[in-house]
Parts: structure tokens; C-alpha cells; sequence
């Protein structure tokens, strides 16, 4: 990976994990003594990516907003690195009626027209919008890709497989990206798959599997950089897994009581890791570290001040948006 | 136009299947954007005729096999009409949407809500329903109930070939999801029983059929008899069976279930004072318990005697001939069911 | 013994979580045919506490956490139950349904009438159910109405600790396939707010709450507001409100939906001559439909005013809270209800 | 395999194909001269396996009835391999009062409890139930085993997907037969399977898979021998294809008319090849031949007659059994 672009990645991971700390730091603010999951100004399941940035980072490094990305339940990460707008996307998960979904939607369903970018909570079922996207494309003659995202708790879901399936067969311009963060909820990936790797999956749909053993933005670039490659050349999807980390709860709230990595668990997070590596090279120095830190602190802080300014949607438009007017 | 706007008499009659897959080749014609895919509808031309001949005159990049993947080709659907494409998704036997609901209702009927409006999903589902040729607990249900139960889809049922086209029409150019449930049994199919209404004259030219209106398709007095898709016209023959007996039916013929038209109905009621709903759905928790309700919300006194109901009495479907007409909403049993208001 | 017979006063406070995981737990006592399996029920103990302990207690092979695939083990315990097992599944959110509805609506609940009476299917579909807390569109649903209308499956829904233990007990004794259904705000979880009552005296030894009873949760003579799960402590609320300035109303906690206690609905709208129902699911095509259907069918001239509904009005559930406070049946929305009804 | 087992098996597909060419006539019998689905004493769709005995005789053949079948909308060849009662499975066809489920079922819904089993009409939706019932004789701690019966079109639903991936993760003992017949309705395979067999998706989970390329029962008998004693072993299941061949239509009155193979049908047929293949390896002779096939013959029209003879179900009796009485 040229400087530049190594650069990039570790720009979009700092921007990813300063925006989950500071949702993290909103979610739980009102939350206290007390936690009560309807309670604060962001109420709800909270979902929070910080660990599984590289994964984000590297494969949206090769998507322009003309393309298409479907995420998870967990969904923040792609959505950065993706581009979708910051301020609309606080303000959604803030509830407010200037957010992507005017307050319809919440953190877990962020649709962003855009930048041709959703997500769905209901595990593995993101994938088979994401090939009709891509159908959409490929039909228009264009080179445009769709990316659908699952963890590796949803890869036993029935959806995976057809999603899998006719992708092939349609040689659909899609890159099924899956994140195996070890946990789906509560259940490791060894009671939840009956094999090591995802990446063997694909064998059964005749299309190239990888799976990224470590979790390094930079092995991910270079994957997805095939993946999307071979779609853009409209020769069909691929499958690329990363062995990625959860670093918090599965989600806000969650006391790991059932983790037994949970040791091991602050010294594999991949950010400092890469910082390291970046200043190594000689890429990163102090002072492009706090500059990156900071620029990333005004984003984020910009985007929910964004949030917390905007008002929140009027009770006696909830009806509203049911149906499209013609 | 619409449909009713036709000032000339309409002489060619087309078959329900075919008046249908008019309505579809008429949107394909005039929209690049319009395409169906689902299982078998290509070569096969759709298990029930409802897509036959398309593959033959637009190819098959618009005219799409699926594998039996319900849930990956009706979400390809759903992503395709979220970049614009207008796609057509047949699911072969209503009974099947176990495998699928998720991508239905969790999704293309949500995220034009969830997006705050941003996000349109201009798509149609097409799916085979209803009984009555010993098909069984798992390939004879009507099941609208459920979807119409469910909000963020349109959903349309209609009962002969002129509204089929369209209502068809009307729901591939509307801009919500809309669902399109066709009875077997009305859709003039030359191997099974069919309705004498099911081949009728069809306008040639396109039109709508608007989604939430309902049709009087008999006017009377003495009784309103609901109902909807192959019903009606069980209902139909009960009300001209029994006028030379001076029992004269109202038949609404519902057309759509979301949105429901309450007007009609209340409207009805109210001069008739007696309420019929004739659904081969489930009894309970669905369409006909909902049209009593929309009445006695608006008024109860307008009923001046029980409401009543004739629907499959919330069992599966049996197969053996004699089991299954015991449990469908047949003419006896509305007939019955008309006496019994008429005399209470 | 039944609740009803417990003699002596019950002092043991239990939530209706720690209730209803007492009956698993005595049931697995009793019979080593019970085991558990869904998502999350081992080591994390249910993600709604449904099952917290019992994994200690019983061991991996009776407290089987699952892969995400509802599907499969859904199926599979329809397949242990058809081979004399009694499996209780937990659908983690009832919001889930459409990725294995087939399993449910077209195996479970319909192998035992297939099959002639010759198969049973006895085991216990457990899902929570219900919003309040800003958990979106796909999280937040109740979705009842959708079990209730498909033949051949129980439907209960606990709204307190007692009625939760009893029922349990009760469903994993059934023979027949029952769907349970839990409302997160019923549960008494120390992260929710949580009803007072859903803390509440559970009798200690063994017993079925009767399923198919409704139970009069407060009697009264103005007003017939009929509810179940969550709703129900909100129409008490309002009923306790209202009481002083002498308005009593009788709230009726349907506890079970198929079966359904018609004659308790309609002997109390007999006395009262107004009927409410307050339902979390979706307004249309759903419970509050057939409940009023019921009356109606029963005889409308019970009905002195308009029947009136508070539901989710056919839109998904908002987000953000002030619009989700506004489709859910708050205490505000009902009190207005009956209101309007005394009023009428 | 031992020449008596050939024999058995030869007996067990001609019994087969007698039986689905006296259903092929009672179904048309009374749909003439206009074809009309729900007319005559045999109404509804028909799904007939003609072409398709090598897998369930091949299958059956190491089975007991204390083991489990759930098969598929085709469903009379395993039935009837699998040793259900012909009598009470001919008069369920039929509608009868004494069928298999009282005349509620229909020929897509037998179910057996003596011989543990069972069909569904929904595509794959039989895998899950198998599950639980390898669970179930798991836990007992036998060695009974269940078998699950797809099509090749079925092996591309997400059920199918699950079911493997579970029984994999759990050692059960399931045998799962995928029976690759070229099509699903009018879709041929290509049209259908990204992959050109099913057997290399069983590398997806970690088992053994299979194709057996030919349509024979000995192959299929080697095959099955194989998965059925591994799974009694407690080690877990494994997976066949098939490849078969459907001799009819998709149902009855199907045209056929996409059908780019039926040429050369009648010459795949696997009845008249396994018969002479049995002459040449002198098991089989003309007195042999005549007598087997004469003693199918009667009993499967004593079964009709059976059928024929029973009451049919009293309408008054049409909501009996939605529930089991306590
Ligand atoms: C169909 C479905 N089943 C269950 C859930 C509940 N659920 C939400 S997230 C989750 C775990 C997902 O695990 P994985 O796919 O590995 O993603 P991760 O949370 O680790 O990012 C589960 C079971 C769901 N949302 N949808
Ligand atoms: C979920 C579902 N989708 C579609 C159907 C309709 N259908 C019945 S049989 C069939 C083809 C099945 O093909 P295959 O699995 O190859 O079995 P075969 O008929 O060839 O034996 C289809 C599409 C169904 N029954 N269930
Ligand atoms: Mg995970
Ligand atoms: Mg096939």
C-alpha cells in the first residue's frame, strides 16, 4: 500500500474510533446510575464497531459513493468509512428529524441515498438487497459494485447462502464481506459454525473466498482489492472473511460475563497496533497523530453538536412516510 | 384513464391470467425499468399463467428464472427498486412467504418508513392464492390477512379480468410496494375449475384500477355481503340466486385490503343494516374481523342484526375433497349465512 | 393445581423473568424430556432473561445455545417434539419471525392436523416481544395478531409473574404447539423501565394458569377495556386514575389468544355496554379487529357507543421517542379513549 | 452387493414404479378428456417419482423403520422404500378416512408414525425437522438414524444451508440425500446452482460429501452405506447427490414443453437397465422378472382397492385434530 493511501486507512480508522467513543460516551451520559436501555438522548440498542475498523477501512478504500454498501445491526464503521455524512447520520441516531431517516430509522437502519448506503438489523437479511443493487448496476452497464457485510454469526443464516448462490450464478458485481469478530452475542464462533473459516464456504458457490487472518487494514485492502476488482470487471462476487475483534460488548450494556478472551481482549485492538506499524515506517509522527486525532475530535463533536441542536421530529407526523405519495 | 373513465363498451374478453400479464407487457413496453423474475416464470410462463409469453418477447434479462430463493430474489427485488428499477417478484404459492417474510415486511415494506421517506421501493409482489382443487394444508391458503395486517405494503386482490389488469397497472407504477395476490381460481386457467367471470371483456388500451376502492359489484338492499377475490363471485351467485326471492345482496367486492376502503363498506351497512364478510382466509384475526370492526367503530347500531361471517373456521386446509369444501366459503355456506340474516 | 386454587396468600415477590424461568426450571425437574434451545440461552442466560440459570442448573446438553439460524432450530425442535421431546425454542425477538415462519406456521402448527391426529408436536415457541425503548422498526413489534390468525398453535401472553409461571407450566404440559410471548415490559428487567407490577407474588410450588381464560384484572361497570401483555397495566393505571372521578373500568387481560375467551369479552360488554381494546400490535387486520368482531358477531346492540381501538396505527414502530410514544397505546391514549366512550 | 440385495433392491424399485404408474393411471382416470387439476378421485397436484427409485431403494435399503425419513413433494418412492404402510399412504392419496392422516394430508403431507416418516411440500423445509429428530435418537443415546431428502433446485434454499451447517456442528445423525433430477419445475440445474454439484458445498461444513454421477442403486447403495455408518457412529452427518432423472413431468399435466432434454429421457430410464444388468449377472431371469413384478402389481392394487374402498372423511369432522385433545 503506497504511503498515501496507508495514510487514509489509518485517518478513517482514527475518525471510526473517535466517533464510537464519543456515541459511547453520549449513550451511557444519561444512563446513570441507573442503566436503562430506553433512557438518554440516545436511547436503544447500541451496536458499537470500535475493534472492526480495519475491516471497514480497508475495504471501502476501493468503493467511490457510486457504489453500494449494506451493513449490519453494528454499522458505524462502514458508514464512515463509506461517507456517508456524519452530521445527518448523529442526527438519525439522536433521533432527530433532520437525520438520514428523520428519526424514523435509529442506529440500526441508517439509510443514506447518497452514498448508496443501508443496513438492516435482522441478521444476514442485508445481503439479498445488496445484489439487487448490484443487479441495478451491472443491468446499466456500469462498473458500479454493491458490498454486503455480515458477521460471522450471520454466515449460518439460510440468507447467506441463497445470497451466496444467485450472486454467483448472475456473476452479480457483489463483494460479500464477512466479519468474524469470534462472538454472535454471546456465542462463540466454534458453537455457532462447523468450520474454521468462511472462506472455505465459497468453494460451494464457485467464487474465490478469502479469509484475512489478521486483522490489519492493510491485509483487508489488498483482499478487497481483488474482491472489488473482479466485480468492477464483471467477472462476480467474491467472499472475503476478516478474523476481526469486538472490543466492547456485543452491545452497550452487555457485561461479557460469558468472554472468555475478554483477557487478551486491549492488547490485540488494532489501532495502536497500526499506529505503530505507520510510525515505524516512518509514515505517522506526533504530530500528525494529534492532528489526525483532532481533526477527527471536530468531525465528530461537530456532528453531534449537529445532532443535539436539531429538533426532534414532531409527535403528529409519526404516521408519516408509511407510504410514498404519488 | 381509469378504468371506470372508459366510455366505450369493452367487447374482447380476456382470461384473468391474461389480462394480468397484458397489464405487465403494456409496463414493460413503456418503462425500461419494469422487469419480472421468480420461479418459473420464464419458459414456463408462470405455474398459474401469469407471466406467460413475456419471455418470449422481452428476453431473458427481463424476464428472470430465479433458483428457489425466495428470500435472496425478492431482497435482489427490493435492492433493485431502491436503485430505481420497477421489479415485478413473483412468489409461486402465497403459502411459501414462511421462507421469505423477513425480506417482505422487515424490509420492503419498512425502509421507505425506516429512511425517513428518502428511499422508495416501487416494486410489485405477485403471488398465487386460495384452494379448492385439493392442493393441501400448504398450497391452498389466502393468507392476506397476514400481509395486510403488516404496515408499509399495499395490498390488492382482484376478483376478474378487467380489474386484474388494472390493478396490476396501478401497482407497477405506484411507488410504494405493492402486493398482488391473484386466486387460482379466478384467473381463467383452462386445467382447473373456473368461475364463468373469470374470462370478461378487458379494454385493450393501459389504465388503473385505483388501489383503495372498492367495487359494488352487485347493488342491493337487503344485505351487504363483503368479500374479495374468487369470493365474489360465490357472493355474486348467492345474491342472483336468491333476488327472485326478494333477498337482494349488496356485493362489495373489496379490490384492496391496505388501504381498506371504509367508506364503502359503512356506506353499505347503513342502508342495508345487515353485514355478511365472506373471506376464505382465516377466521379469526384477520379480514373479516376487521371489516365487522371498521362498522362498529364507525357505528354499531347500523347493524340491526349480528354481523356475520363465512371464512375458512382457523384450520389448515385439508386435502380430501369433502374436508376441504366443508371449511371453503362455498355458496351453501354463504347462502346459508344470507338466510340467517335476512330471518334473524 | 391451578392458580385459582393456590388457598393460602402467596408472599414471594418474583419478576415475571424469574417466574417464568421457575417453571422451566420445575418442568425440567419433572420431566427430562424438557430441554431448552434458541440463542443466547446458555451462558448469557437469555437475552431478556428468559432462561438466566438454567444452563448452571441443567447442563449444555439441556440448555442449548444455537447458531443463528432460526430455521434450523426451530425445525429441530419440531422434529425432537414430533419424536416424543419437549423442547421450549426462544425466537429472540418475535421481530424475527420471517426468517422462519415456514417452520412455525407450516410445520409446527400444522403436522398434528396433517397427519390426521396421529403426530404431536408438543413443544414451546418462546419470543419477547414488544417496544417502548427505542429499538426501532425491526425490534420493536408485537406481531401477535400475525400467530393468532394461522391455525393450529396456542397463543398466550403473559402480562405478570404469576400468569407467566402458570402459563409456562401450563404450554409445556400442552400437547400442542404454543407460541408464548413475552413483552420485554412485563419482564421486570433491572435495565427497563419496569412496570411495579412486574414484580409481583408468584406461588412457589407447581401450577397451570388455564390456557384459553381471560382474566378480569379489575372489575368494574362503565367500560370494557379489553388488553393483554404490557397494555394491560397501562389500562389499570388509567382505570385507577379514572376511578375517582367515577369512571370504572373493567380491564379484561386476554392472557390467550387462541384460544380465545369470547364469552368473558362479551359478558363483560353485556354489563358495560362499551368496549376498548388496547393492543400493542398493529391497529388493523389484527386483535382489536376480532375482539370487536366478536362482540359484534355476538350481538352489536351490546354496544351503546362505537367500539373504539388503541393500537399501533398501521405505521412501523418510529425510533425516536416522542414518535414512538406516539404510536404505542400510552396510558394518555387510552384514557382519552375511555373519555370518549363515557362520553359518547 | 450381495446378490440377495440386489434382488431386493430391484424388487424395492419395481414396487415403486408399479405403484406410481397405477397412481399416474387412477390420477388421470377421471380428469378426461379435459385435464382439470381438482377433478377425480385423486385431486391436487400430483408429484410422481418415476425415474428417481435408485435413490430411495439405494437409501432404504439401510435402513429399519426405527429410523427416520422426511422426504419432499415427490415423496412416494421413499415412502414406499422406506417401508410405510402402502394401504394407509394409498388411501390418504385418495382422500380416504383411513389414510395415514385421515384424508387431511394429501400425497405432499404422509406422515407415519410407525416408520418415523414424514414429507413437507415447502422446498427444504423437511431438512430442519430431520434435525430434531436425529436430536432426539442422539440423546437417547441410540444409534438411529434420520435421513433428509431434498432436490438439487432445494439445495439452493437457505434451509438447506442451516440444516447442514447444525447437524454438522452437532455430530448428528443425519444422512442428507440431495436428488439431483436436472430440474426444479421448468429451471434446469445451471439455472438454479452456481456450482455443478451439490457435493462440494459439503466442504462448507465440514462433512463428507457426495455425488454420485450415475443413477444407480448400487452406486447410491454404496454411497448411503457409507453416510448411514458413519452417522450410526456418532460421527455426524454426511451428504449425497444424486444424479437422477425425473422419466414424467414436474406434476401431472405438466407439458414439458422447456424441456431441452426429453429426447433422450426413455433411454435413461434406470428400471430396464438395472434389470438387464441383473439378467447379464444371472440374478434375474424372465420367471424371476414376471413374478416380482406380478406380485408389485398385486400389491399395490390391493392397496388402491383399499383406498378405494374406504369411507371418505366426514365433512362434520373437518375441524377435528387442529388440536390434540389433553
Ligand atoms: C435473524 C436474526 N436473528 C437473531 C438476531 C439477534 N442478533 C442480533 S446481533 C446477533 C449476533 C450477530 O453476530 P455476528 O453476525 O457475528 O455479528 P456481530 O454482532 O458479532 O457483529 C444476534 C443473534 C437478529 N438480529 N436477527
Ligand atoms: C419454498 C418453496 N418454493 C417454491 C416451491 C414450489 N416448488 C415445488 S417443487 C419445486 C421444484 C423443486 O425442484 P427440486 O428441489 O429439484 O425437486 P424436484 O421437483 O426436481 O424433485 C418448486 C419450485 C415450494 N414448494 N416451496
Ligand atoms: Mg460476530
Ligand atoms: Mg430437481
Amino acid at each position: 500500500m503506497e504511503p498515501e493511501r496507508r495514510l487514509e486507512a489509518y485517518r478513517t480508522m482514527v475518525l471510526i474510533r473517535t466517533y464510537e467513543e464519543a456515541i459511547l460516551r453520549e449513550y451511557h451520559a444519561d444512563k446513570k446510575p441507573v442503566f436503562d436501555i430506553g433512557a438518554g438522548l440516545v436511547p436503544g440498542e447500541m451496536h458499537l464497531s470500535a475493534g472492526q475498523e480495519p475491516v471497514a477501512a480497508g475495504v471501502c478504500a476501493h468503493l467511490t459513493t457510486e457504489d453500494a454498501v449494506t451493513a449490519t445491526h453494528r454499522p458505524h464503521h462502514f458508514a464512515i468509512a463509506h461517507g456517508v455524512n456524519l452530521e445527518k447520520m448523529t442526527a438519525e441516531i439522536f433521533g432527530r428529524a433532520t437525520g438520514l431517516g428523520r428519526g424514523r430509522g435509529g442506529h440500526m437502519h441508517l439509510f443514506d441515498p447518497e452514498t448508496h448506503f443501508s443496513c438492516s438489523g435482522i441478521i444476514a437479511e442485508g445481503y439479498p438487497p445488496a445484489l439487487g443493487q448490484a443487479l441495478a448496476f451491472q443491468r446499466r452497464g456500469t462498473d458500479r459494485v454493491a458490498v454486503a457485510v455480515t458477521g460471522e454469526g450471520a454466515a449460518n443464516q439460510g440468507a447467506f447462502h441463497e445470497s451466496l448462490n444467485l450472486a454467483a450464478l448472475w456473476r452479480l458485481p457483489v463483494v460479500f464481506v464477512v466479519e468474524d469478530n469470534d462472538w454472535g452475542i454471546s456465542v462463540p464462533r466454534s458453537a455457532s459454525t462447523s468450520v474454521t473459516s468462511n472462506a472455505v464456504r465459497a468453494a460451494g458457490y464457485g467464487i474465490p473466498g478469502e479469509r484475512v487472518k489478521d486483522n490489519s487494514v492493510e491485509e483487508v485492502h489488498r483482499a478487497a482489492g481483488q474482491a472489488v476488482a473482479r466485480a468492477r470487471a464483471g467477472e462476480g462476487p467474491s467472499l472475503i472473511e476478516v478474523h476481526t475483534l469486538r472490543l466492547w460488548g456485543h452491545f452497550e450494556g452487555d457485561a461479557q460475563g460469558y468472554r472468555s478472551d475478554l483477557d487478551s481482549v486491549p492488547s490485540r485492538d488494532p489501532l495502536p497496533a497500526y499506529e505503530q506499524q505507520l510510525r515505524a515506517d516512518g509514515i505517522l509522527d506526533d504530530a500528525l497523530v494529534s492532528g489526525i486525532s483532532a481533526e477527527a475530535g471536530e468531525r465528530v463533536e461537530a456532528a453531534i453538536a449537529f445532532a443535539k441542536q436539531s429538533p426532534e421530529p414532531d409527535p403528529a407526523t409519526a404516521a408519516d412516510f408509511v407510504f410514498a405519495s404519488a | 384513464m381509469t378504468l371506470t373513465d372508459a366510455a366505450t363498451p369493452v367487447r374482447r374478453k380476456l382470461s384473468t391470467a391474461k389480462a394480468m400479464v397484458e397489464a405487465i407487457a403494456q409496463e414493460m413496453e413503456r418503462d425500461e425499468n419494469v422487469f419480472v423474475l421468480g420461479e418459473d416464470v420464464g419458459a414456463y410462463g408462470g405455474i398459474f399463467s401469469s407471466t406467460t409469453g413475456l419471455l418470449e418477447r422481452f428476453g431473458p434479462k427481463r424476464v428472470i428464472d430465479t433458483p428457489i430463493s425466495e428470500t435472496a430474489f425478492i431482497g435482489t427485488a427490493i435492492g433493485a427498486a431502491v436503485e430505481g428499477l420497477r421489479p415485478i417478484a413473483e412468489l409461486m404459492f402465497v403459502d411459501f412467504f414462511g421462507v421469505c417474510m423477513d425480506q417482505i415486511y422487515n424490509h420492503m415494506a419498512k425502509i421507505h418508513y425506516e429512511s425517513g421517506g428518502n428511499v422508495k421501493v416501487p416494486m410489485v409482489l405477485t403471488s398465487a392464492v386460495g384452494g379448492g382443487y385439493s392442493d393441501g394444508a400448504q398450497h391452498s391458503q389466502c393468507l392476506w390477512g397476514t400481509f395486510a395486517h403488516l404496515p408499509g405494503m399495499k395490498v390488492v386482490v382482484p376478483s376478474n379480468p378487467a380489474d386484474a389488469k388494472g390493478l396490476m397497472t396501478a401497482a407497477i407504477r405506484d411507488d410504494n410496494p405493492v402486493v398482488y395476490l391473484f386466486h387460482k381460481g379466478v384467473m381463467g386457467l383452462p386445467w382447473m375449475v373456473k368461475n364463468p367471470r373469470s374470462i370478461a371483456p378487458v379494454p385493450e388500451g393501459d389504465y388503473e384500477v385505483p388501489i383503495g376502492k372498492a367495487a359494488v359489484a352487485r347493488p342491493g338492499t337487503d344485505v351487504t355481503v363483503v368479500t374479495l377475490s374468487l369470493s365474489v363471485h360465490h357472493a355474486l351467485d348467492v345474491a342472483e340466486e336468491l333476488a327472485p326471492q326478494g333477498i337482494e345482496c349488496e356485493v362489495v367486492d373489496l379490490r384492496s385490503l391496505v388501504p381498506l376502503d371504509t367508506d364503502t363498506i359503512v356506506e353499505s351497512v347503513a342502508r342495508t343494516g345487515r353485514l355478511l364478510v365472506v373471506d376464505e382466509d382465516y377466521l379469526s384475526f384477520g379480514v373479516s374481523g376487521e371489516v365487522i370492526a371498521r362498522v362498529a367503530e364507525r357505528d354499531p347500531s347500523l347493524l340491526r342484526a349480528p354481523a356475520a361471517r363465512v371464512a375458512v373456521p382457523d384450520v389448515p386446509i385439508p386435502y380430501a375433497r369433502p374436508l376441504e369444501y366443508a371449511v371453503l366459503p362455498t355458496a351453501d355456506r354463504i347462502r346459508r349465512a344470507v338466510l340467517g340474516l335476512v330471518n334473524a
